[in-house]
């Protein structure tokens, strides 16, 4: 009789069993890498790589605060996918209201992009 | 009888018209209309007291309630005035002597630059006293009794120009102020016991007072008339009032504010029925003022102060008969008295005027060569006040000793002693109308005895200054207070006008009848007796027949010696003067000059601590808070430091305090 | 073995297709709806116009929707005087007197906010529709907040409002304090949601729901044998909503945060904001738990008025910029509201409705006043900057005084009544310990006031009592907008001091109900 | 084996929120403090699911969303203000900005 706290883990032990087989193929390519290739420290290996322009400036470097703003724009239309997802799959189960209003939240969202937008925070250059 | 609120409204219609358009008015206006209001108020009383004359004597009392003057809560004074034969006597004799020396100070502040301020003073005065007789509670009266108070003392220092007469006012006015505040007392405790201060109330109320309470009641207003009519401990204001204008003397200080006191008295006599052994207080007290200001006047030489303090006496005398419960007696004296003193006061007034002012009567002499109506009416008020038949003043005072022997185991021995002080007022009043009317013209000669008054002068005024401060330093010898002082020896005393001789004839004219009014001869002939039966309660059974008239025939031949003395002393100059004139009783016994030095020393220093503890731990105290609560305020300022995270930490504090509440409170 | 494992794990589809969705009667959400869709409204048409909208066109429009949903409240109010109050959709939200008072509440301190926003921000030059529609939304969420019969929803309500206001505060982006007033107020004000949502969790733990009827329900049916889940609940929950009240552990924010942001926004905050927070406080605690909890949670709230009442007080002593001065004074006047709180009576809550709506007028009006008299940048708040106001400025220097007279308590105000009412409620519960300390405060925060109408009307006078010119005075005329709601802001103040019963009776009638949700 | 009854979720999350606290008084730099914050509100959801699962009420469960949705409008709010004061002063820390005190 399988008690129910195995039960319970035995359900996890696939999740297990992937984590686990991708540490060991991990570990296997950098050890055996380490292991064969010759040892000759030089300065230039060691600085960035910046697909193979000489790096410029310190890593502290001032971020543009367009990035930053992106990011926030993006947490908040993902939030927004969490909300629509689980609505999606039962689509058909909340009916015409449901449309209505899940139309509503998109549409005050839209609205913000549309206020971001004429505001020009989008513009990249 | 409706017409009674119109008695207190003329006065004071007069001292409001006067207060507007007084300077209009000038001179000579002024005074008539005065005088002109008081007559009015005079006749209206004469009306009412008519009118109640011809009701039964049973219902002669009329209460007219004008409107509810402080309606607080359980307490309510209500602006109402009695018409009852007590008030109604009183009124009548006030107006009366009022009207008269309305029209004498017509006369007598002729020359005076403020004339019809003097005016405005005189009618509030009347107003004041009607309002203190009429009114039908303990309320009204005291209303009447401060308004009189102040009067008084801004009479008195009319000419306050002058440092004596302005501190003599505030003596009187600081006297009286002690007397009020028994007068307070009590009606705190009449309105605690009693539960309303009307008069009707309180006579109804008091046959179940009980008698701790009546006594206590009786002392605490006898405290206030003792300030009022200047008895022992409080009458060292009066003679210094004697620096007021003469009329002021005359009206005020001898007939009707003084005897506000015995109206007060004789009103709340249901409670002196009840208060036991306060009588005996009231009756000694009586007879040991007589007797003390008696001496006193005999070492007088200033004119006025003997008579001051025989009004003094003469008080003793009325509050000798309250004492002993014969009301009656007591009112009789007073009517008399207020008759022959004012007579008495308003001569000696004419005798300034005519003299220039100077009021020692050591520089007086053979008067009635020159003021003949003067001396004449002062003749008369001399011989009624020293008792001689069938002058007023023998019926009253008589009644009074008479009276006084049957009150109570002590009645002989305070009848001695009032007996005593009439011998001395005899006395000392033929001294005074000897050395003011007869012998020689002692200020012809005085060209010689310049020197010798001037040292004597300077010897009085000398002894005078040593204790006192500023508070009762009135020279013995008060200076005419105008300027044009001199008595030059070639001075022609010259008789007064007739505004001020008309009052003086009237008066003596009062003085001589005023006996009939209540003769002990028959009941019916006992007409003040009757007349107050319905104010008074309880009997007064004076001794029979027989006794009567031995007492009366003692009273007699002892004026008659008085007088003999007295004219052997002065005229006859048979024994020396100065040995009855001893210093010590010049002096007052010392009294005044003790009060004075008692206030200067340890009571200042008394009154120093009080105000100093008040400063420092009163105000102290206050300020504390104030800057405590600041300081309070800087201890918790640097927990707002402005770092979020001393926020954040008073905020987890806070959740932490919370959560061990919550703890201590959970059931597990 | 891997598909053995994959098929075990069962895929939850539930079985009926339909879920039954709450039918919702629009007409009873008219102020929530105005207010978003207005808030909304503005925003999008103001960017597509660009930047062509003239710049009183967005005060104009917030004074108009705020306008429009205090009218909607009329039809609802008689609605619910009619057939009582009612709970709607799903019991998530409650229509009843008590949430209408308080939407009249946040929107009259809208209208004043957002007259008083126009001039200031004309004169600051930082003209824009951004601070009206976060005033809107904040607005919105108060509402939310007030007729919240769930405690989520009543979470939801708070966060908009906050949120909003974090925002709010730090937008004055020249000043430095602005932004700093701002961040502290965002991460304390996380904070204590954090803490208030700890509580929800808690108290939906111990009673089974969050809905405010069930929760009722549910503590009249049973006797909790431990219940130490649900007063762990009140602990936090009122850690949460005292915050938001600035009551005393948890006001440290607010002196800094109606100092640094924009002063006509520190009105709105010090009025509509609390408002909406002691509405939650109100709902959750006097209504749900009045019954037999009422004893357990009174006593924190007893100790958070009495030290409100105290340390506003005394803290106000000794400030001497006049905004932090009116900071600290609100918080005293915060204790004041706790007082009406704590007697957990109707009397005690249509009292504390009745100050809270006066308070709006007093504190809105006054820093209105104290932000005119800011001139340029907003700097000029100390004592000193105010003397000789009342010579140079007397129309401003009167209205001044008079809300701050209101502010003590002076009679013929409608500052007395309303102390006079909370008292009255805390006597009526023989709470005398609390009226004593409520007047003692009442006494000391006098001197605070009357010491800022001494530095205007006396400061500095000359011997004869002529007091000097201000250097540089205020701008001579008090633009339009701010003009008007100072208006309104003192009419108001003296009408409900002399004729308050109209206002008195509706605070009476306008007592929370919670009422099971009908189907 | 050891029953992992709802008291051993309770205690975990009421751990995670004590250390959210804590971290806030303790942590200098807004950002971290911010974090901290969320670390409490995630605090609060483990709470309520696990309360919706030993109620066996799906409503906790629902408000997890709602929790979800506050905290991520929280975050956004709250970066975009402490980036424009860190933009102002590049090493802000929560102890400069103490300008208003008193």
């Amino acid at each position: 009789m399988a008690n129910p706290l195995s039960e319970f883990l035995r359900s996890y032990l696939s999740v297990g069993i992937f984590v686990g087989l991708s540490f060991v193929l991990f570990g296997l390519l950098m050890v055996i890498s380490w292991a064969l290739r010759p040892n000759r420290p030089q300065a230039g290996k060691y600085i960035n790589y910046e697909s193979g322009v000489d790096p410029v400036g310190s890593t502290w470097s001032q971020s543009q605060v367009r990035y930053y703003i992106f990011a926030l724009l993006f947490v908040i239309f993902d939030v927004e996918a969490v909300f629509i997802f689980p609505w999606a799959t039962r689509l058909e189960a909340y009916g015409t209201f449901g449309l209505i209003e899940m139309f509503a939240f998109i549409t005050i969202l839209i609205l913000g992009l549309v206020y971001a937008w004429r505001k020009g925070v989008l513009k990249w250059a | 009888m409706e017409l009674i609120w119109l008695i207190p409204a003329f006065p004071v219609v007069g001292f409001v018209v006067l207060v507007l358009f007084g300077r209009l008015l000038g001179k000579p206006a002024a005074g008539w209309f005065a005088s002109a209001m008081v007559a009015g108020s005079f006749a209206t009383t004469l009306v009412v007291f008519l009118d109640l004359l011809s009701t039964q004597s049973a219902q002669r009392v009329f209460e007219q309630k004008l409107y509810t003057w402080m309606p607080a809560g359980s307490f309510t004074a209500t602006f109402g005035l009695m018409a009852d034969p007590l008030s109604i006597m009183m009124c009548l004799f006030v107006t009366g002597i009022a009207t008269l020396i309305h029209i004498y100070s017509i006369g007598y502040m002729r020359d005076d630059e403020n004339f019809s301020k003097f005016f405005i003073y005189l009618n509030l005065f009347v107003a004041s006293m009607l309002l203190l007789v009429l009114g039908n509670n303990l309320l009204l009266t005291f209303l009447g009794w401060e308004g009189v108070g102040l009067c008084s003392f801004l009479l008195i220092g009319f000419w306050h120009t002058d440092l004596a007469n302005s501190s003599a006012a505030k003596k009187a006015f600081v006297a009286n102020r002690i007397g009020d505040f028994g007068f307070m007392v009590g009606i705190f405790l009449v309105w605690v016991t009693v539960g309303s201060i009307n008069y009707a109330d309180i006579r109804a109320y008091a046959p179940n007072l009980a008698a701790g309470t009546a006594t206590a009641m009786a002392l605490l207003f006898f405290l206030g008339a003792t300030g009022k009519s200047a008895q022992l401990p409080l009458y060292t204001w009066l003679p210094d009032a004697m620096a007021g204008p003469t009329p002021v003397s005359a009206l005020m200080h001898a007939a009707t504010m003084v005897t506000a006191g015995v109206y007060l008295m004789v009103r709340l006599n249901p409670i002196l029925h009840e208060a036991g052994w306060a009588n005996d207080v009231i009756a000694w007290v009586g007879v040991a003022t007589a007797l003390v200001a008696a001496t006193i006047a005999v070492a007088q030489n200033d004119i006025k102060k003997v008579l001051a303090y025989s009004t003094v006496s003469q008080l003793g005398y009325m509050f000798l008969a309250v004492g002993t419960h014969n009301y009656v007696a007591a009112m009789f004296h007073m009517v008399t008295h207020a008759f022959f003193k004012a007579l008495l006061f308003l001569g000696s007034g004419s005798v300034i005027v005519g003299m220039a002012h100077e009021q020692d009567m050591r520089r007086y002499g053979n008067l009635r060569k020159y003021m003949p109506i003067t001396a004449g009416t002062f003749i008369i008020g001399w011989l009624a006040i020293a008792g001689v038949p069938p002058l007023s003043g023998f019926w009253s005072k008589d009644e009074i000793l008479a009276g006084a022997f049957n009150a109570g185991p002590a009645g002989p021995v305070l009848w001695l002693l009032g007996l005593i002080t009439a011998l001395l007022t005899a006395f000392y009043m033929t001294r005074q109308v000897i050395m003011t009317f007869y012998g020689d013209e002692k200020w012809r000669e005085d060209a010689h005895a310049e020197a010798h008054a001037g040292a004597d002068e300077a010897a009085e005024a000398g002894d005078e200054a040593t204790g006192a401060p500023v508070a009762t330093a009135v020279a013995a010898v008060d200076h005419a207070h105008d300027d044009h002082h001199g008595l030059t020896p070639d001075h022609e005393p010259v008789e007064s006008p007739w505004t001020m001789t008309f009052p003086l004839v009237v008066l003596a004219g009062f003085s001589i009848v005023a006996g009939v009014l209540n003769l002990p001869f028959s009941d019916k002939l006992e007409r003040l007796g009757n007349w107050l039966h319905p104010v008074i309660i309880g009997e007064h059974h004076m001794p029979n027949a027989p006794v009567l008239f031995g007492l009366a025939s003692g009273a007699i031949t002892t004026s008659i010696v008085g007088i003999l003395i007295g004219y052997a002393v002065y005229e006859k100059r048979k024994a020396d003067p100065s040995k009855i004139e001893l210093s010590v009783l010049a002096r007052g016994w010392f009294i005044d000059e003790s009060y004075s030095k008692f206030m200067g020393g340890p009571g200042r220093a008394f009154y120093q601590g009080v105000a100093d503890f008040d400063s420092k731990i009163v105000d102290g105290v206050v300020n504390g808070v104030g800057k405590g609560s600041l300081g309070i305020g800087r201890l918790i300022r640097p927990a707002q430091s402005g770092i979020i995270r001393t926020y954040a930490l008073g905020f987890g504090v806070g959740a932490v305090l919370l959560l061990v509440f919550v703890v201590t409170r959970m059931s597990l | 073995m891997l598909s053995v494992i994959l098929q075990d794990t069962p895929i939850p589809i539930s079985a009926n297709p339909v879920i039954e969705t709450p039918e919702i009667v629009w007409s009873s959400l008219a102020p929530h709806l105005i207010l978003i869709l207005g808030g909304i409204l503005l925003l999008t048409l103001v960017s597509l116009l660009r930047g062509k909208a003239p710049s009183w066109f967005h005060a104009a429009w917030t004074v108009v929707v705020a306008g429009a949903a205090l009218g909607s409240l009329w039809p609802l109010w008689s609605r619910v005087q009619e057939d009582g109050p009612q709970t709607l959709i799903a019991g998530a939200v409650g229509l009843d007197g008590f949430s209408l008072f308080v939407t009249g509440i946040i929107c009259v301190s809208v209208i004043l906010s957002a007259l008083l926003l126009e001039g200031y921000l004309r004169r600051e030059n930082l003209v824009g529709p951004e601070w009206y529609v976060l005033m809107l939304l904040s607005a919105s969420g108060g509402v939310i907040m007030a007729s919240a019969n769930d405690l989520i929803v009543l979470f939801i309500g708070l966060e908009i409002l906050s949120v909003a206001a974090y925002v709010l505060a730090s937008m004055h982006s020249r000043r430095i304090s602005s932004s700093e007033a701002g961040l502290k107020y965002l991460i304390l004000g996380a904070f204590s949601s954090a803490f208030l949502l700890y509580g929800i969790a808690m108290t939906y733990g111990a009673t089974g729901s969050t809905n405010l009827v069930r929760i009722q329900q549910f503590l009249v049916d049973t006797v909790l044998i431990k219940n130490g889940m649900l007063l762990a609940g009140f602990a936090f929950m009122i850690v949460g909503l005292g915050f938001k009240v600035a009551a005393v552990p948890f006001h440290f924010w607010a002196p800094d945060v109606y100092q640094g942001s924009p002063t006509p926004i520190s009105g709105y905050m010090a009025s509509g904001i609390k408002a909406a927070g002691f509405a939650g406080f109100i709902r959750v605690f006097v209504v749900t738990f009045g019954g037999t909890y009422a004893q357990q949670w009174r006593p924190m709230v007893y100790a958070l008025a009495v030290l409100s009442l105290l340390v506003g007080a005394y803290m106000a002593l000794i400030q001497t910029n006049v905004k932090r001065m009116l900071a600290y004074s609100s918080i005293a006047h915060a204790g004041f509201i706790l007082i009406g709180v704590t007697v957990a009576t109707d009397k005690g809550t249509s009292a504390a409705l009745f100050y809270l709506l006066v308070y709006a007028f007093m504190v809105t009006g006054s820093f209105g006043v104290v932000g005119i008299i800011g001139r340029e940048g907003d700097g000029k708040h100390s004592l000193d900057d105010y003397q000789g106001l009342g010579k140079t400025r007397p129309g401003l220097a009167l209205i001044f005084a008079v809300f701050l007279l209101a502010q003590a308590g002076v009679p013929f105000t409608g500052g007395f009544l309303s102390k006079f009412y909370v008292i009255n409620a805390a006597v009526a519960e023989e709470q005398y310990v609390l009226a004593v300390i409520a007047m003692v405060s009442a006494v000391i925060a006098a001197y605070l006031y009357l010491r800022i109408i001494v530095s205007m009307y006396f400061a500095g006078a000359d011997d004869h009592g002529v007091s000097p010119e201000m250097a540089n005075p205020p701008a001579k005329k008090v633009p339009a907008g701010a003009a008007i709601a100072l208006g309104i802001a003192v009419f108001a103040t003296l009408w409900l001091g002399i004729v308050p019963d109209t206002v008195t009776s509706v605070a009476n009638e306008a007592v929370a109900r919670l009422v099971a949700f009908q189907g | 084996m050891l029953e992992l009854t709802e008291t051993w979720y309770l205690v975990l999350a009421s751990l995670i929120f004590t250390i959210g606290a804590v971290g806030l008084l303790v942590r200098r730099n807004p950002l971290v403090m911010f974090m901290c914050v969320e670390l409490m509100l995630n605090a609060t959801t483990l709470t309520f699911v696990t309360f919706s699962k030993a109620l066996n009420d799906v409503g906790g469960q629902a408000s997890v969303f709602f929790v979800l949705v506050v905290a991520a409008a929280e975050v956004v709010v709250g970066l975009g203000i402490i980036v424009a004061i860190l933009r102002r002063q590049d090493n802000a820390d929560a102890d400069d900005l103490s300008l208003m005190r008193g």
